[in-house]
C-alpha cells in the first residue's frame, strides 16, 4: 500500500471533517466532527513517525477534551428536544478574514524545502528519555500547569449556594 | 566661681527627696476618686522619707559652699539651655522649711481632712505642691524656676479651689491665679531681659559674671563668654524691678496682695503650707536668690514696697472677725517685713525671718485649723448652722481645748516680736537693720523703719487681740454648756502644733533670747559680690541695744494694749452679728476692707477692663460688621458677574472639550464592546496587514 | 514546488480555527475552534520533527501544547460554565459586561 | 490483518456464548436452572434471541437525531474491536505491532465513551441521557486508576508493546528470571511456566491486579458498576431507545469489552499466551504446552492459554455481577477517587522502588 496515499486519505478526512465543523451550525455535530479531525491528524501523526503523540493525542483530546466540550455542551443548554445551534455573526468578514489567512500562509510557505520523512527507530524510548532529561523542567511546570489548572477549573466551577444557580 | 565637686550621693539623695512627693502625686492620679482607699498615709510616709533625707543633707552638707549640677536639657540652635540644679546655704535651709513644714502638714491632714471624700485627690495635690516647691528651691536655672513657679501656682490653684463645689472657693481660685499672672509677667520678662543681656539664664553663671562687674562710673562693664559687654545700671534696675514683680504677685505684696485674704477659702492646712510657710515666701527666696542683680534703686523700691505691705497688711488685720482672714493678713504684714528686709539690704534678715514665720505662721494657722476643726465638729454634733471662724462666736476656748490655747499662746508671742522666741530676733534684726539703712542714706528713707516698728506694734496688739476673743473671756458660742461642747482634738493634729510652737522658741536660732541675728544668717549669707555693692555706700551702726528695746516697746505696747481693749465681754446674738459686720468709723471700715484695694481695683481695673470691652464691642458692631456686611454685598455682586462669565464662557469651553472628547470617545469606544470577538477580529486585521506589509516589500 | 501536505492541512486548520473563533456566537464553538487552532500548530510540530528524525523536540512540544490544550479546555468550560450560571447564556455578543445585571 | 480475521468471529462468538453462559451462571448462583428449552440445556437460547433481534424493526424513534442514534452502536463496537487489533495471540503472532500498544489500548477503550454519548444524546430521552452521562463519568474516572496501574505494570516491564510484555514472562524472556524477583540466588529462567508470569516475578502486582481488575469492571459497565444501565432507575441507561439489531451491537460490544480487558488483565498480569505450567526437571511441561517457536503447534497453544484466560477471567466477571449489590453514585466515585487513585499512585511509587531496587 503507497504510504502517500494514506496520507491522502487521512488529509481528506481531515479536510472533510473540518469542512462539516464549519458549515454545520449543530453544535454537537461540530463536536463529534472534531472526533473525526482529531482521528484524521493522529493518523497523519502515526505516518509522521509520531506514534506517541498520536496516541496522546486519541487519548487526551478524545477521550479527554472532546468529552468535556460535549459535556459542556450539555450541561449549557436547555435540552427540549431540538438540537443545539449556534448563531452566526460576522460571517462574510471571519470567512473573508480566514481565507485571506490561509491565502497568505500558503504564499508564505511556499518554496518550503520538502524532504522525505524517514522512520525513526526506537522513538518511544528516545522521547521517554528526553523528557525525563532534556525536558525535564518543562515536564515538571506543565505538570504543575496541569494540576493548577484542575484546581482552578474545578474552584471556578462549583456550585456556591442558591444565588447563582 | 569655686566649683565643688559633685557628690554623687547627696544629689542622688536629693533627687529621691524631691521625686518622692512626685510619686505620692502620679499614684494621686490614679486614685483621683477613689473614696475609700488612704492615700493619705502613704504620702505622709513618703514624706517623712523626704524630710528625712533633707534634714540629713542639712546636716551632713552644712557649711559646705554652693554646689552645682548641670545636666544638658534641650537645645536651640547651638544655644543650649541646661537642667541645672544648685544646693547651697540657702537651698538646704528651704528644703529643711518645706519638707517639714510639709510633712507636719501631712500629718495634720489626716485628722483634718479624714471625713472629706477627695482626699485623696487633695493629697496628690500635696504632693504636685511640695515637689514644684522644692524644684523653685532647687532650680539654679532662671527658666526652670519660672516653670516651677508656674507649678507651684497651678496646685495652689488645684488647692484654693478645692472645695470647688463652693462658689466663693472657685472664684477665689481664680483670683489667686490671675493676680498671680500679672506679677509673672513682670517675672517672665524680666527673664527675657536677663537673656537678651547675659545669654545665660543659669543664676551662678549670672553671679560669677556679676563677680567681675566693673563699675566705670556711669556704666557697668562685665565679661560675656569672653567679650566686654556694657551696660547701664538703668537696666538693670530694670531687670530687678521686673523679676520683683514676680515676687510681689507670689508674695502677696502691695499692689497685689488683694488674692490672699481670699484663698483663705483653702482648706486650712493648706493655707498652713502654701499661703502661710511656703509659696508666698517662694518670692521671698527668689528675691534673695537674684538679690544680687538688684540696683540701690530698685532696692528702695523694694523695701517700701515691703514697709507699705507690712502696715496696711496689719492694719487690715486689725478689725477682721474672721479669725483665718486675720491670719492671713498677718501673712501679708510679715511677708511685707521680709520684703522690706530685702529692700534694706538685710538679705540674711529677711531669710532668717522667713525661716522663724515659717514656722510660727504655719503653726498659728495650724492651731486656727484645730479651733475651726473643733467648732465645725461640734455644729455637726448639735446640728447647729453657724461660721466657724467667726471669733465673735468663740471666746474662752482656753477652757476646753488647753493644748491648742498653750500652743496658740506661744505663737502668738513669737510673731509678736516677744524675747525669747524667734519672732523677737528676726524682727529685731530687720528692724535694726532698717534703720542702719535709714541713716546712712537719711531722708524719705527714715520712713521704713518707722513702718517697720509700727507695724510690729500692730502685729502685737492684733495677735493679742485674736487671743484675748478666742480663747478668754465667756464663751459665746451658741448652744454650747458647760459640760457638752467643744473638746481638744487627736494626736494627729497637736502633735504637729507642739513641734512648730517648739520651732518657735529663741533657742534654735540664738542662745541669746535677746542676742542679734542668728547663725542661720551665716548660713545663709553667700559672701559674693552684689550689684548694689558696688555703690560706695557707708552704713551707720545705730547701737543694737536700743532698737532692741524700741522693738520690745513696741510689741509690748501692742501686746498690752490689746488686752486692755479686748478684755470685755461683747455679748451679740447671731442676729446682731448678722447685721453688723464691723463697727462703724472710717478707720474701721478701712481696715475691714482692706484698705478697699478690692473695690479700688473693681472701680478702676476692672471698671476700665470693662469700658474697654464695651467700647470695642460697640466698635465692633457698628465699624467692623457694616465693614464686613459692605465686602460682602460687593463679594455677592462680583459673584453674580463672575458666575455668568463662569456659565456662559468657562463652561462653555468646557462643554466644548467635553463634547469632543465625547466624540473621540465613542469612536475609541467602538472597539471595545466587551465582545471578545471583535477583538480577536481586530488583532487578526492588523496582523494580516503587516502581512500584507511584508508581502508587499 | 508546491507545498507539503502537511503544512497545507495545517494552514486549513488553523484557518478553519480562525473562522470558527470569528463567525460563531456560541462560547463552545469558539472553544472547538481554538481547538483546530492548536492542533494545526501540532501538525506543524510534528510534521518538522519528522523531517529531522534525530531530534525530538518537535514531538514534545506537541504533547506539551496537548497538555496545555488540555488544561486550558478544563479552565474554559470551568469559566463557561460559571458564565451560563451567571448570565444565562452562552451567546458571545450577550455576554460583554464585565459586572452582573 | 490476521489478527483481524481471527477476532471478528471471535467477538460474536464470544457475544452468543457469554450471553449463555451469563444466564446458566446466574442460575447456578441463583440456585435456579437458567434457559433449558431451546436446545439441550437451552443451548440455543441465545442463538434464538439472535434470530428474533435481526428480525426485529429497526426501531428509531421519532424526536432523536438519528444520525448520532444510528451511528452510535457502530462508534463502541468499532473502538472496541479496534482495541482487539495491538493483542498479540503467541509469539509469532502479534497484532499491529505497535511499540505503543497498552497506551493505545487504552486511548481506544476511551473512544467508546463517545458511542456511549452520542447513543445517550441521540436517543432523546431523558434516562437515555441520564445513563450515557452517568456513564461517561464513570468511565472517565475509572481510567485513572486503570491506566496507573497499568502504568505500574509498564514500569515493570519496561515496555510498552504487548508482545514484549508478553514474551517476557515465559521461556523466551530475554531477561534472567528470578524467584519471585525477590530471591535472586533462584534463576527460574528455564522453569517457565507460571513462575515467570508477571504477577510472580513481582508479587507487588498483586494489588495492583486488584485496582486493575475494580476499574476493569467499571470500565465494562459490568455490575457492581453498572449505575449507567441501574434497571430500577434508568431502565436500561443510555441504550433504552435500541432495540432489534442496534439493541444487539450494544450487547456485542459489552461481551467483546469484557473479552479485551480479560485479555488485557491477562497479558499484563498473567503471562499473556504463556503456559502456566513450569518445566520441572525432566518433566518439561513447559515446552510440551508451549511448542517450538513459530510452529503451528505454538499458535494453537498460545491461542488456547490466552482464550481459556480471557475466558477466566469473564468468568469472574459474571461471577462478581451475580454476587455483589450495586454501588450508589456517590460511592462509585468516592471509591475511584478517594481509594483506588491515591492507592494506584502510591503502588506506582512502589513499583518504582521496586523497580531500581530488585530488578536493576
Amino acid at each position: 500500500m503507497d504510504i502517500g496515499i494514506i496520507h491522502y486519505i487521512f488529509a481528506a478526512l481531515v479536510v472533510l471533517s473540518v469542512l462539516g465543523i464549519l458549515v454545520t451550525r449543530n453544535l454537537l455535530y461540530a463536536a463529534f466532527l472534531l472526533v473525526l479531525t482529531f482521528l484524521g491528524v493522529a493518523g497523519l501523526f502515526v505516518l509522521a513517525q509520531a506514534d506517541f503523540v498520536a496516541v496522546t493525542q486519541l487519548m487526551i483530546y478524545i477521550g479527554g477534551v472532546l468529552i468535556l466540550l460535549v459535556f459542556g455542551i450539555m450541561l449549557t443548554n436547555r435540552v427540549a428536544g431540538q438540537p443545539i445551534l449556534t448563531q452566526l455573526n460576522r460571517t462574510v468578514l471571519g470567512v473573508l478574514f480566514s481565507v485571506a489567512l490561509f491565502a497568505s500562509i500558503v504564499y508564505l510557505t511556499q518554496g518550503f524545502q520538502t524532504t522525505e520523512i524517514v522512520a525513526a527507530p526506537h522513538a518511544i524510548q528516545r522521547l521517554g528519555m528526553a523528557i525525563l532529561t532534556d525536558y525535564f523542567i518543562l515536564f515538571e511546570i506543565v505538570g504543575v500547569l496541569l494540576l493548577v489548572a484542575l484546581v482552578g477549573a474545578a474552584t471556578i466551577a462549583r456550585f456556591k449556594g442558591e444565588g447563582h444557580g | 566661681m569655686e566649683q565643688q565637686p559633685t557628690n554623687i550621693w547627696i544629689w542622688s539623695a536629693i533627687a529621691v527627696l524631691w521625686l518622692l512627693p512626685l510619686l505620692s502625686f502620679v499614684i494621686g492620679l490614679v486614685l483621683w476618686r477613689k473614696r475609700k482607699s488612704g492615700l493619705g498615709k502613704f504620702s505622709t510616709s513618703l514624706l517623712a522619707v523626704s524630710t528625712l533625707l533633707s534634714w540629713l543633707i542639712f546636716g551632713i552638707n552644712f557649711g559646705v559652699p554652693e554646689s552645682l549640677l548641670s545636666l544638658s536639657w534641650w537645645k536651640v540652635g547651638t544655644t543650649e539651655f541646661s537642667f541645672s540644679l544648685a544646693l547651697s546655704g540657702i537651698t538646704q535651709l528651704l528644703l529643711v522649711i518645706v519638707n517639714t513644714v510639709s510633712l507636719l502638714v501631712h500629718v495634720y491632714s489626716l485628722e483634718y481632712m479624714k471625713d472629706d471624700p477627695g482626699k485623696n485627690r487633695y493629697f496628690a495635690c500635696l504632693g504636685l505642691f511640695t515637689f514644684s516647691m522644692l524644684g523653685i528651691v532647687l532650680s539654679d536655672s532662671l527658666l526652670l524656676i519660672f516653670c516651677f513657679w508656674e507649678l507651684v501656682g497651678t496646685s495652689s490653684y488645684f488647692l484654693i479651689g478645692f472645695w470647688y463645689k463652693k462658689e466663693s472657693a472657685a472664684l477665689a481660685s481664680f483670683k489667686a491665679f490671675l493676680v498671680n499672672r500679672v506679677g509673672d509677667l513682670g517675672f517672665l520678662i524680666g527673664i527675657c531681659l536677663i537673656y537678651a543681656i547675659f545669654r545665660t539664664l543659669s543664676i551662678s553663671e549670672l553671679q560669677t559674671m556679676v563677680d567681675a562687674v566693673q563699675w566705670k562710673g556711669e556704666v557697668f562693664n562685665f565679661e560675656r563668654n569672653g567679650e566686654l559687654i556694657t551696660s547701664s545700671p538703668f537696666m538693670f534696675t530694670v531687670i530687678s524691678i521686673c523679676l520683683l514683680g514676680g515676687a510681689v504677685g507670689k508674695s502677696a505684696q502691695f499692689p497685689l496682695q488683694v488674692w490672699l485674704p481670699d484663698a483663705m477659702e483653702g482648706p486650712t492646712p493648706v493655707s498652713a503650707l502654701i499661703h502661710a510657710a511656703t509659696m508666698v515666701a517662694a518670692g521671698i527666696y527668689f528675691v534673695a536668690r537674684v538679690f544680687f542683680l538688684f540696683t540701690p534703686p530698685a532696692l528702695f523700691i523694694v523695701a517700701f514696697i515691703g514697709a507699705i505691705t507690712a502696715v496696711m497688711g496689719a492694719v487690715a488685720a486689725i478689725s477682721q472677725y474672721d479669725i483665718k482672714k486675720v491670719l492671713a493678713f498677718s501673712t501679708i504684714s510679715q511677708l511685707g517685713f521680709m520684703v522690706l528686709a530685702l529692700g534694706v539690704g538685710g538679705r540674711e534678715e529677711g531669710l532668717f525671718h522667713l525661716a522663724t514665720h515659717a514656722a510660727f505662721k504655719a503653726g498659728l494657722f495650724l492651731a486656727a485649723g484645730s479651733i475651726i476643726h473643733a467648732m465645725h465638729r461640734f455644729a455637726h454634733e448639735t446640728h447647729a448652722h453657724f461660721d466657724a471662724q467667726d471669733m465673735r462666736l468663740m471666746g474662752g476656748i482656753k477652757k476646753y481645748m488647753p493644748t491648742t490655747f498653750l500652743v496658740f499662746l506661744l505663737l502668738a508671742l513669737a510673731i509678736s516680736g516677744i524675747p525669747m522666741f524667734s519672732g523677737f530676733l528676726s524682727k529685731d534684726a530687720i528692724i535694726t537693720k532698717a534703720f542702719s539703712w535709714a541713716s546712712a542714706e537719711g531722708g524719705v528713707r527714715w520712713l521704713v523703719p518707722i513702718l517697720a516698728l509700727f507695724s510690729a506694734f500692730l502685729t502685737a496688739f492684733y495677735m493679742s487681740r485674736l487671743v484675748m476673743l478666742v480663747f478668754f473671756g465667756s464663751n459665746k458660742t451658741p448652744g454650747l454648756g458647760e459640760k457638752s461642747g467643744l473638746t481638744e482634738n487627736g494626736k494627729l493634729i497637736t502633735i504637729p502644733l507642739m513641734v512648730l510652737a517648739g520651732g518657735s522658741l529663741w533657742i534654735w536660732f540664738n542662745w541669746n533670747p535677746f542676742g542679734q541675728g542668728s547663725w542661720l544668717m551665716d548660713l545663709v549669707a553667700t559672701g559674693r559680690s552684689t550689684i548694689s555693692g558696688l555703690y560706695l555706700e557707708t552704713t551707720n551702726e545705730i547701737p543694737h541695744k536700743t532698737i532692741a528695746i524700741i522693738s520690745i516697746l513696741a510689741s509690748l505696747t501692742g501686746v498690752g494694749l490689746g488686752y486692755v481693749m479686748y478684755d470685755e465681754d461683747e455679748h451679740q446674738t447671731i442676729a446682731e452679728l448678722e447685721e453688723t459686720t464691723t463697727k462703724p468709723g472710717f478707720w474701721s471700715e478701712l481696715s475691714f476692707n482692706n484698705w478697699y484695694l478690692n473695690e479700688l481695683y473693681d472701680q478702676t481695673v476692672v471698671y476700665s477692663f470693662n469700658q474697654l470691652t464695651k467700647a470695642s464691642s460697640w466698635a465692633d458692631r457698628r465699624v467692623i460688621d457694616p465693614l464686613i456686611n459692605l465686602t460682602g454685598v460687593l463679594m455677592v455682586v462680583a459673584s453674580v458677574v463672575v458666575g455668568w462669565f463662569d456659565k456662559k464662557v468657562v463652561d462653555g469651553l468646557v462643554l466644548l472639550t467635553v463634547r469632543i472628547t465625547e466624540f473621540f470617545g465613542n469612536i475609541a469606544r467602538s472597539f471595545q464592546g466587551g465582545a471578545v470577538q471583535k477583538y480577536i477580529a481586530w488583532s487578526l486585521f492588523f496582523t494580516l496587514l503587516v502581512v500584507t506589509w511584508i508581502l508587499i516589500k | 514546488m508546491g507545498n507539503s501536505i502537511y503544512i497545507l492541512l495545517s494552514a486549513f486548520v488553523f484557518s478553519a480555527g480562525v473562522a470558527l473563533v470569528l463567525t460563531r456566537q456560541n462560547v463552545i464553538a469558539v472553544l472547538i475552534g481554538v481547538e483546530l487552532v492548536f492542533n494545526s500548530a501540532n501538525i506543524n510540530f510534528v510534521y518538522f520533527n519528522a523531517l529531522y528524525p534525530e531530534r525530538l523536540d518537535g514531538q514534545f512540544f506537541a504533547l506539551v501544547v496537548i497538555t496545555i490544550a488540555a488544561a486550558e479546555t478544563a479552565l474554559a468550560l470551568a469559566i463557561i460554565l460559571k458564565l451560563y450560571r451567571t448570565y444565562h447564556t452562552t451567546n458571545l455578543d450577550e455576554i460583554s459586561s464585565l459586572v452582573e445585571e | 490483518m490476521t489478527t483481524f480475521l481471527f477476532f471478528l468471529p471471535l467477538i460474536l462468538t464470544n457475544a452468543v456464548l457469554g450471553i449463555y453462559a451469563e444466564r446458566k451462571i446466574s442460575a447456578f448462583i441463583q440456585d435456579r436452572m437458567g434457559p433449558m428449552e431451546t436446545g439441550k440445556f437451552g443451548i440455543l437460547q441465545t442463538t434464538a434471541d439472535i434470530v428474533k433481534l435481526i428480525q426485529k424493526e429497526d426501531i428509531v424513534p421519532a424526536a432523536a437525531d438519528w444520525k448520532l442514534f444510528k451511528l452510535a452502536p457502530v462508534i463502541i463496537f468499532t473502538a472496541v474491536f479496534s482495541g482487539f487489533a495491538v493483542i498479540p495471540l503467541s509469539g509469532a503472532w502479534d497484532g499491529a505491532g505497535l511499540e505503543i500498544g497498552v497506551f493505545y489500548l487504552l486511548a481506544i477503550i476511551s473512544l467508546d465513551v463517545l458511542g456511549i454519548l452520542m447513543a445517550g444524546w441521540g436517543s432523546n430521552s431523558k434516562f437515555s441521557l441520564f445513563g450515557a452521562l452517568r456513564s461517561v463519568a464513570q468511565i472517565i474516572s475509572y481510567e485513572v486508576p486503570l491506566g496507573l496501574s497499568v502504568l505500574c505494570v509498564v514500569m515493570i516491564t519496561q515496555s510498552l508493546d504487548l508482545q514484549e510484555i508478553s514474551l517476557s514472562q515465559g521461556l523466551q524472556s530475554p531477561n534472567a528470571v528470578y524467584l519471585f524477583g525477590v530471591v535472586k540466588s533462584m534463576d527460574v529462567s528455564q522453569w517457565g511456566g507460571v513462575f515467570a508470569w508477571n504477577i510472580v516475578q513481582a508479587p507487588l502486582l498483586i494489588p495492583v491486579f486488584v485496582i486493575f481488575f475494580i476499574a476493569s469492571l467499571a470500565e465494562c459497565n459490568r455490575a457492581p458498576f453498572d449505575l449507567p444501565e441501574a434497571e430500577s432507575e434508568l431502565i436500561a441507561g443510555y441504550h433504552t431507545e435500541y432495540s432489534g439489531f442496534r439493541w444487539a451491537f450494544f450487547m456485542l460490544a459489552e461481551y467483546g469489552m469484557m473479552m479485551l480487558v480479560s485479555m488485557l488483565a491477562a497479558i499484563l498480569f498473567f503471562g499473556a499466551w504463556n503456559t502456566p505450567l513450569p518445566n520441572m526437571g525432566v518433566v518439561k511441561l513447559a515446552d510440551w504446552t508451549t511448542g517450538a517457536p513459530g510452529s503451528f503447534m505454538s499458535y494453537i497453544w498460545g491461542v488456547f492459554w490466552l482464550l481459556s484466560k480471557a475466558l477466566i477471567g469473564m468468568f469472574m466477571h459474571m461471577w462478581i455481577r451475580w454476587t455483589y449489590p450495586r454501588l450508589r453514585i456517590d460511592q462509585l466515585m468516592n471509591l475511584s477517587w478517594k481509594y483506588l487513585t491515591p492507592a494506584s499512585i502510591l503502588l506506582l511509587l512502589l513499583c518504582g522502588i521496586w523497580r531500581l531496587w530488585m530488578i536493576a
